[in-house]
């Protein structure tokens, strides 16, 4: 019924089985994948997000994400060359999936204070720093639906490891 | 107070005592034998005498709990790395993670979600296997143009260690668990202050990963993990989540914080490169190298190779910038995916010469030169350099960086702070 | 409190909060989540949470000075002991040494005396490999009739340790001198408060000793003989002159304070056996072991073995005290004269069990059961018990020793001091 | 001239040439063979000896050698046998060798201030020692002459092990 796995499944009878729910409470800072799954309910602005940002951002990366004296958060919205510095890679010009943006501040951010934003928070921040990188036009709010659809400049440049594609000939970039 | 150590009874004559204190040796020589030493202790300490002897931690950081520092290469022996002295490299700091307290859970496309205790982990069959363990960030003062002629052998290569890992190979866990048809990821978590995760295929993860609870013989140490971390065999550092407190199984990679923001890869072409996992192999000359000063006569050449890809199968020495190559001798046993030292016996007659050395492994595998790795790799990208490293030795017998100007466009070190740690 | 560790925005509710507290986990399983780590640091130092793994100590003993201490088997993983945790033995404390100010003389029957510096030293062509090395008094709780039921693997043969030492062979050196064609043997000498002695045959001095600097990649502990001691390979340890400070070569045995009223070996038919220098093949389960309490279910027996003759060649478990025996598992790279980890699983009914373990090496040698070690040695030798060691299981999982009294006389320790510290 | 080894000698070329001369300072506690090579001029008396363990050693060996706090240093003059306690082995029972008496106490004793006597006060204390145990009769003084002829009654039990034996077969117990 459940395949393979299971079929082995209590060899050692070690460890205690749990329910998803169980898992709930423990699983404080949900992976978000890049269809969306692990993205929570709630939405936030470009506006709001200016609001967040000033606040509880800027002191470390610089008043408009220009980044002092943590990272650099904004770059013109074309994907970088080789000739690019790499001191200038940011959200704009290297990053290739909009929810990894999420996925970033809810786990990591404030540096030394995640977790202290709220999903409402996040999404208003993600979608400022979308804006400010020229990725979005900030029409539209940013929420479970709307983020996984962003088209970020540096997708285009993707490609997985050659070496990589030999091992594993069914892995395919999302 | 010299005539006294020389001891009891036996009286010196000023004969003998000014030639004790001609430059053969001095009354500390012979110290220790007056007195007794220390009492048997719990817990060993290092003598104070080694105390110079740490991680290169680099003047540049704008923060030290997102960084990297490096192992003293060349002040090490053989190919283990201490435990105090492993590389560290994180991104929210050292969690300090009380063992009891400690759950790993498993879940997500699984038959039945599981969790574990420290103690369940060890209750299952374990491994132990030596494996480097190298961030994909090593080299990176490499990317620099011209280069920087006080790099040492630990600038150069020390964001790599070699360690006795022990563990519970991960596909024991996972069959526990029963992984469901669909499944072909894992992301790990991190109970560090980000939470640290990535993405590792299932394949990998059934086939050599383990999930190690101890290091060189004792618990992981907190910089690498404890209790409990990842160990992924040839591949980036960066996958290898250390305090290591959840899986989930899924269908889909995370394309998470740090293996898109930074361990991607740019390549000459423009290209990005995802998922580079498997590290190129590697050789790095410690003896003579950057900064040491030796003088004409016998040495012994030597040095640190390994490969992702597998076993060391061959490491030359070049004194003529690869023009002829002599093969160095490997020392048994040569582990897969581990560090081996190489040796060659060699004169040195006191001529400015500069020293190559390059690994081989058993996929046949090479380094490349500076030229060859820059035609593949973008002179923009931060990670996975594994170009030959020169030392040049001048005639006074200083030991510097050795590597040629790129032609091109000088560039400041690739990275923010000095290229040594990444992008902060 | 609780609610903020489960992080910003989501309110849990009440139902979910309970579930957490209902025993899976508690609030400190999420704190590490909530604030930055520990910084890089230059050199690390171990968890405070493993405090409690250290050597140990008898309370019996009358100095710390003149004594041993024992590695802490049960608590340590794959082969590699670390560092801080190599079991000790000295006779006039650890001195500590000056590495500028150390000196290495070899005279006597030699060509040219020849002095040298720890720089010099470092300069020859060098080995590393992985060598136990174990006290002659190794094992002498087995000695005690009835035995001790509060025996650990500690206790029983923590006098033993593991290690990958880096050095020059000592053949190179006595070259550089020459050897005069009289010379037979070498007086090693320390430079501890007692000057240390012991006689070494030239000939296994030219075969494979080494003048060991580094033990697992890092310079030699105080307590193994920083900077500078002998590693015999295989040999009892107390030949393994540790803060070697001068070599004379000569042509008769020293007959050394510690070799002739120490570890000279009572036989059972009265003699008096000169130079047992060679360690018989040992064994011990590490897991489960003296006052571990174990749960029905799967359990890896888990031990280590060695022996100074050569490579084990084999490992087996009796679970019926010798009449049947299953071979355990050896964990690969199984090296020469060191450690090897031997592995069987195992699921345990929860029945009183009794387990056994022999090893074998490669010459053929392997352990005998208590009644065979004592026809061969004196009840009141104090070195050399190499006999098998037996856990007892009972049904509540407590694990004691299994070994039973033997017959003929009550015996107290054998040695002074609880017969943890040979003879003071 | 010298033999296999010096037309090896200076191989590597590394480390300093020293003359014999230049060796006696930094051998301060010279090894002593059991043929007595290595025991210095000078001598004492069973009488002189008493009063340097009196004054030296009696506080750690106990009055008369009986061993409190450390080891007992007085023994019958029989050797030990199978059933002889193993806190008992001392001098005039185990010991197999004369001269390991003097090299063991100008080495090591007083424990953690060896050097301190002369070498008269090491054979007096050494022949005092032999005299307690009932080895010699106390007739004549210990130096670099009579001490290696005193017989010590363990000598007779003593073996070479057979596994050593076998490894080194010119090997010979002094
Ligand atoms: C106390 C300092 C601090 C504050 C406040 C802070 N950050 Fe950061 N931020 C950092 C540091 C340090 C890093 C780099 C972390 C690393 O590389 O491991 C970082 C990295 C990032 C990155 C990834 C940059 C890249 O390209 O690698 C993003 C995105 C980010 N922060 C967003 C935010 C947002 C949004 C906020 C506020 C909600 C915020 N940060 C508040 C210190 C801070
Ligand atoms: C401060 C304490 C102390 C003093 C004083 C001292 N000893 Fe000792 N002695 C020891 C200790 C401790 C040992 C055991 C050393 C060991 O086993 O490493 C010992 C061992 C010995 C032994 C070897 C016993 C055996 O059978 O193993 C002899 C012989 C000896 N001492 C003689 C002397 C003489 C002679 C003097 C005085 C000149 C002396 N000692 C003064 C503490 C002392
Ligand atoms: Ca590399
Ligand atoms: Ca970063
Ligand atoms: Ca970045
Ligand atoms: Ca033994
Ligand atoms: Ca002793
Ligand atoms: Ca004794
Ligand atoms: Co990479
Ligand atoms: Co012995």
């Amino acid at each position: 019924l459940l395949g393979l796995g299971l079929a082995m499944a209590g060899r050692y009878n070690l460890g205690t089985p749990i329910t998803p729910e169980q898992v709930d409470p423990y699983d404080v800072r949900p992976a978000v994948l890049p269809d969306g799954r692990g993205l929570p309910p709630g939405q936030g602005t470009v506006e709001e997000g200016g609001r967040v940002y000033a606040e509880r951002c800027a002191s470390c990366h610089g008043a408009n994400g220009e980044g002092y004296p943590f990272n650099r958060l904004v770059a013109e919205p074309f994907p970088i060359t080789p000739e690019t510095e790499s001191t200038q890679f940011a959200i704009g010009n290297y990053w290739q999936y909009p929810t990894t943006l999420f996925d970033y501040i809810r786990r990591a951010m404030p540096y030394g204070n995640a977790g202290s934003l709220s999903a409402d928070e996040v999404y208003a921040v993600v979608a400022w720093l979308l804006y400010q990188n020229g990725v979005v036009d900030g029409a539209q709010p940013m929420n479970a639906q709307t983020l996984p659809k962003v088209e970020m400049p540096a997708r285009a440049l993707l490609q997985l490891d050659p070496e990589t594609h030999k091992r594993f000939p069914w892995l395919k970039l999302p | 107070r010299f005539f006294k150590l020389l001891g009891g009874g036996i009286l010196l004559s000023p004969l003998l005592r000014a030639r004790a204190q001609q430059g053969l040796w001095d009354a500390k020589t012979l110290e220790p034998l007056k007195a007794l030493g220390t009492p048997l202790s719990e817990y060993g300490e290092r003598a104070s005498f080694e105390a110079e002897v740490v991680r290169y931690i680099s003047p540049n950081l704008r923060t030290r709990t997102s960084g990297a520092d490096f192992a003293p290469l060349e002040k090490l022996n053989g190919v283990i790395t201490p435990n105090g002295l492993h590389f560290e490299r994180h991104h929210g700091g050292v969690p300090q993670v009380d063992p009891q307290a400690y759950r790993l859970v498993i879940h997500g496309m699984v038959g039945q979600p599981l969790m574990f205790t420290l103690e369940d982990l060890k209750r299952f069959p374990s491994t132990t296997r030596t494996y480097f363990i190298e961030c994909a960030g090593n080299g990176q003062n490499g990317y620099r143009n011209p280069p920087d002629p006080n790099l040492t052998a630990t600038r150069s290569r020390g964001l790599a260690s070699n360690v006795s890992w022990t563990g519970v190979p991960l596909a024991l866990l996972l069959k526990e668990a029963g992984i469901k048809p669909e499944a072909r990821w894992l992301i790990p978590e991190g109970m560090d202050a980000v939470a640290y995760t990535r993405s590792l295929p299932l394949d990998k993860a059934m086939e050599d990963v383990l999930v190690a609870y101890a290091q060189n013989g004792e618990a992981l140490r907190p910089e690498q993990g404890y209790p409990v971390r990842l160990v992924v065999p040839g591949w980036e550092g960066s996958i290898q989540v250390k305090w290591l407190r959840r899986i989930l199984v899924t269908d889909l990679p995370t394309m998470s914080k740090d293996e898109t923001s930074e361990y991607t890869d740019v390549m000459a072409d423009g290209k990005v490169f995802a998922f580079t996992w498997i590290m190129d192999p590697e050789s790095i000359i410690t003896y003579p190298s950057g900064l040491q000063q030796i003088k004409p006569g016998f040495h012994e050449i030597r040095g640190l190779a390994w490969s992702g890809y597998g076993r060391i199968t061959k490491v030359q020495i070049s004194f003529d910038e690869g023009k002829t190559w002599r093969e160095a001798a490997l020392e048994a046993p040569v582990e897969r995916r581990a560090f081996v030292r190489f040796k060659l016996p060699w004169n040195w007659d006191g001529k400015e010469v500069v020293l190559w050395s390059r690994a081989w492994d058993e996929a046949g595998h090479t380094q490349p030169t500076r030229g060859e790795f820059f035609q593949k790799w973008g002179r923009n990208n931060r990670y996975h350099y594994n170009a030959i490293q020169a030392w040049r030795i001048a005639a006074d017998g200083r030991v510097s960086n050795g590597d040629r100007p790129l032609s091109g466009l000088a560039q400041g070190p690739s990275g923010g702070c000095g290229g040594e740690v990444f992008d902060v």
